[in-house]
């Protein structure tokens, strides 16, 4: 393991520090607990809170600010964090509207949220975060993954919580847009967490892993490495296929946001490789791409691969998605 | 119970997780994320460090204190359940008392009670309830046959192993690995081995004594 | 090697093609010979038009739009592009004010643009950039490459170009910031040419390669590896003393911007650990970073490792640095 | 010249650059960024595919088009060199006329004079001149002393591969590798030894003839 690090204990700390220090116009940063809040602490609105393991970075600390979150949890790489994190973020945080949690759906997240959720003396509610369609046939909630459509979730619920809407319309908007999205994703490599100090699996060079989680998780299957255009291809199907299980029938030229995340170590031209093809192949199912977004915003640490989201837009979602946001990893219109 | 033993228990079962390193950390990163083995050792190592704060306080305090330290401290989905455990495990005690074998069994499953809740998981989902659960059943129905302390350490310690190896040839239906489908056959649950590992610990300490 | 391609030789206009799909808001592809344009072309104002090797994304295309660069010409992967390139570019987007070109000192760079400066029917200026300072004691100004620094170039001549200035003055400006700007790279991990497939160098799993260029070009020396803050501790001595050896010093908290960027395979979250430590380092040196900008901006492909730029301000560069500016990679204020 | 020479020796030329494919790569990957030999290979294959566009023209036209055709498709460094080199090589036929080996050796030192205009370099700083200027110099030498063609090229050969084992030892003061410093010792040019592998394929041609 080759990495910029000083003591695998020390990274996230430090990381983070770095991170508060280069956007100090955005963010401030709370140590033990760890939280990280906007500079600016936002009035009348439902306090939009979120958080996870690190490594995903810009996930989600890069998303405080105005039009998105108001604070982030990390936790240590690819660990949810612990509830008191919560609680104090959500101390630091609400304005008398509520508090709103959107947590990716792992057993560990969404228990510890639940805990904090459960101690927190202000009225809350929680979105839970499931684009993964990875996973087929899977009757448990539990299979569903939360991963990169997470940032649009975070991003559409920011902005209406920016209106002063009250807290159940944020949460049926983060349910609504979860519920139009699905994302798969691709490894070419493992990550390697810093304090394991080998790579998560092994891969040789001529396979990739189907389906990967963004915590280098194994996905559908192994298989062999081929043309990105049939990678690509059966990514799309993958998408298609669970929008058509959850009832979700594209009709004619469906406006649509396609998401190309890299998972960390994928050059940008290949993202845009990838989306060249993975919008042609939508087009050919009804749908077309009026919004995109491509580059590395939920990422597997140092992972070679890449994530496909697509998210079916309506008139509410695309309003959303368009307003003014401001922050570390996303920002237009402001 | 005395928190004495309490802890030269969590003593034991920082060494013992220590110890299994390796063992813990491939197996999760076979099924899992990998991190199991780190959020193991950091919630070990801080109620190890806790030694001097714990050694006053009353034994279903000390528990509680421990819960509540590694709700804090291990995070991930293994934190708030032993966190859970702990924590219902003081409650149970608090009101029952800790003078007898069926006392600190039913505080026990108290705990493993409240990691069903929280997890809303069960029997055979490959978690480490796969352990938890018989162990808990076995600890109460031998306390209820008034079986001495070895023979329930003893006992347990070979339960605890059966439900860790149980959870081989399960399908996930819970947590990281719920996603794996046919490919989780084969691998441990991580917090399988990790529970099992400790309840060993805990069980020999006894045993030794 | 392991990528996202169909085809070694039509990766380039596959993801040319995706990046002009992703952003037809702001850009305009034309192929055989390949450019870029802006999708609006703006009038009254020096054309700025920059280009380069492939491989570097988001430069030079993801800077194209309001207050940044007009046009870009990209070449193969590492290999500077072609007069006739540069030509059409020049013929599609000049509006009587000139045009100026951004070039990164590379033999083969310079010498493709001069040629087409030479062929050029209008007005036109070339600024040089040349802002790595791993070639130490060089007396050719051809051992000096043009690296990151070059976003802060174009950023700054972009911005002034958008006011109506006048094309040398628009050089002006540039050959400043570029006098004003030192970088150095370190890598970790080579680069793989797609066209090559396989690593441009060897390196162990100790070395890491210290002044490393964003081709993979050797740099300074193979170093053993050593913990973050040692070797970013290294980095800034450098570019301390090479803004000493070109008789810039910094007075009592002079204000720059750091620009840490990643080659392409290392996590955000190392970058702001780099950052971290380099900003508290430059403090030591009586330079305040009041400006900072982290992520991957001229990226080496999928090279694992990054690069530290410093900048020193002055006011008229922080002006331009922090006006609107609204490209696929960068964008504020608009 | 006969432009049918031109066209047998474009051909050559692209047979001997895709047989040194792994000595031209490697060289570019120790000290430069890896490219030359896929440069080379893009500009030979696309002149190798001229041959029915150049067929009907004069010698000079022939070359000119070629040097055009070179500066649009090789790119980096020595994209820029080698078409100045045709098209001023072709310029100074048109204007001098080839009807001998003098009037060649002149039209080969014009060329050779705009790669160094271009790429403002001289000899000894580890480039393609290193090769390219004593040929050059040789090649107008002999050519002087009315030698036989066939001694021309057997010379030159010689010459050429000279000038290319001598960059091995050089620092280099231009082009890519500049930054290296003594690490470029040990080294050869990947552009000379690209000019060296062209004239000799030439060469061979004549003399094979
Ligand atoms: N719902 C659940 N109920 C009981 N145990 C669970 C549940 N979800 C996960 N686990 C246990 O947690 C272990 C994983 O813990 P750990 O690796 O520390 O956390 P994470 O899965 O968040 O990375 C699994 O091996 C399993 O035994
Ligand atoms: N200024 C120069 N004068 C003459 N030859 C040069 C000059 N700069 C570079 N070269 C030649 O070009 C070769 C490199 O060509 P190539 O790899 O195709 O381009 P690049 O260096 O742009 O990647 C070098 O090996 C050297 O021989
Ligand atoms: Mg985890
Ligand atoms: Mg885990
Ligand atoms: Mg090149
Ligand atoms: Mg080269």
């Amino acid at each position: 393991m080759k990495k910029f690090i000083n003591n695998v204990d020390h990274i996230l700390v430090e990381s983070l520090s770095g991170f508060a220090k280069a956007h100090s116009d955005l963010v401030e940063l709370h140590l033990e607990p760890n939280f990280l809040t906007r500079a600016d602490k936002a009035t009348n609105k439902v306090a939009i809170i979120s958080g996870g393991g690190s490594g995903h970075e810009p996930l989600h600390a890069g998303y405080i600010g105005y039009g998105m979150l108001d604070a982030a949890c990390p936790g240590h790489v690819f660990t949810s964090p612990t509830p008191d994190q919560m609680l104090m973020a959500a101390e630091a945080v609400h304005a008398d509207k509520g508090v709103l949690f959107i947590v990716k759906n792992y057993a560990g997240d969404v228990m510890n949220f639940e805990m904090a959720a459960e101690m927190l003396p202000f009225e809350n509610a929680t979105v839970l975060t499931s684009d993964d369609c990875a996973v087929v046939n899977s009757t448990y909630t539990t299979g569903r993954r939360g991963v990169a459509g997470t940032v649009i979730v975070e991003k559409c619920i920011g902005s209406l919580a920016e209106t002063g809407a009250a807290l159940q319309a944020c949460k049926a908007l983060g349910d609504k847009v979860n519920n139009r999205t699905a994302s798969i994703g691709v490894a070419l490599t493992s990550c390697t967490v810093p304090a394991a100090g080998r790579p998560t699996f092994d891969i040789s060079e001529s396979e990739i892993e189907m389906g990967v989680g963004i915590h280098g998780e194994p996905g559908r299957r192994r298989e062999t490495m081929r043309p990105a255009d049939e990678i690509i291809g059966d990514c799309v199907e993958a998408i298609i296929t669970d929008f058509k299980s959850r009832n979700l029938h594209p009709n004619h030229k469906h406006e649509a946001l396609l998401l190309v995340n890299g998972f960390g170590a994928t050059p940008l031209m290949e993202l845009y490789l990838i989306y060249n093809t993975a919008a042609k192949l939508f087009n050919l199912h009804n749908i077309e791409i009026s919004h995109s977004l491509v580059g590395n915003y939920t990422t597997a640490l140092d992972m070679a691969g890449a994530s496909i989201t697509l998210c079916l837009l309506d008139d509410e979602i695309t309003k959303h998605w368009d307003s003014p946001v401001h922050t570390a990893a996303l920002r237009w219109g402001k | 119970m005395k928190t004495e033993f309490i802890i030269e228990a969590a003593l034991a079962i920082q060494q013992t997780i220590l110890a299994n390193e390796s063992t813990l950390e491939s197996l999760d990163r076979e099924i899992g994320d990998g991190d199991h083995y780190i959020n193991m050792k950091r919630g070990a190592t801080t109620v190890a460090e806790m030694q001097t704060d714990l050694a006053s306080l009353k034994p279903d305090e000390a528990l509680n204190k421990i819960g509540m330290k590694l709700l804090s401290t291990i995070g991930g989905a293994s934190g708030p359940l032993l966190a859970s455990f702990f924590m219902s495990m003081a409650k149970v005690l608090k009101e029952n008392g800790d003078e007898s074998n069926l006392k600190i069994a039913a505080a026990f499953a108290g705990g493993v009670q409240a990691i069903i809740q929280r997890g809303k998981a069960g029997i055979s989902e490959k978690t480490m309830l796969d352990v938890l659960i018989p162990v808990s059943n076995q600890f109460v129905l031998l306390a209820t046959q008034n079986c001495n302390v070895k023979l329930i350490c003893a006992t347990l310690i070979h339960t605890a192993e059966q439900g860790m190896l149980s959870t081989k040839n399960l399908i996930a239906t819970k947590g990281r690995a719920a996603g794996l489908g046919e490919r989780a056959i084969g691998h441990i649950d991580p917090g399988a081995k990790s529970c099992q590992l400790m309840i060993e610990a805990v069980c020999k300490l006894i045993l030794e004594k």
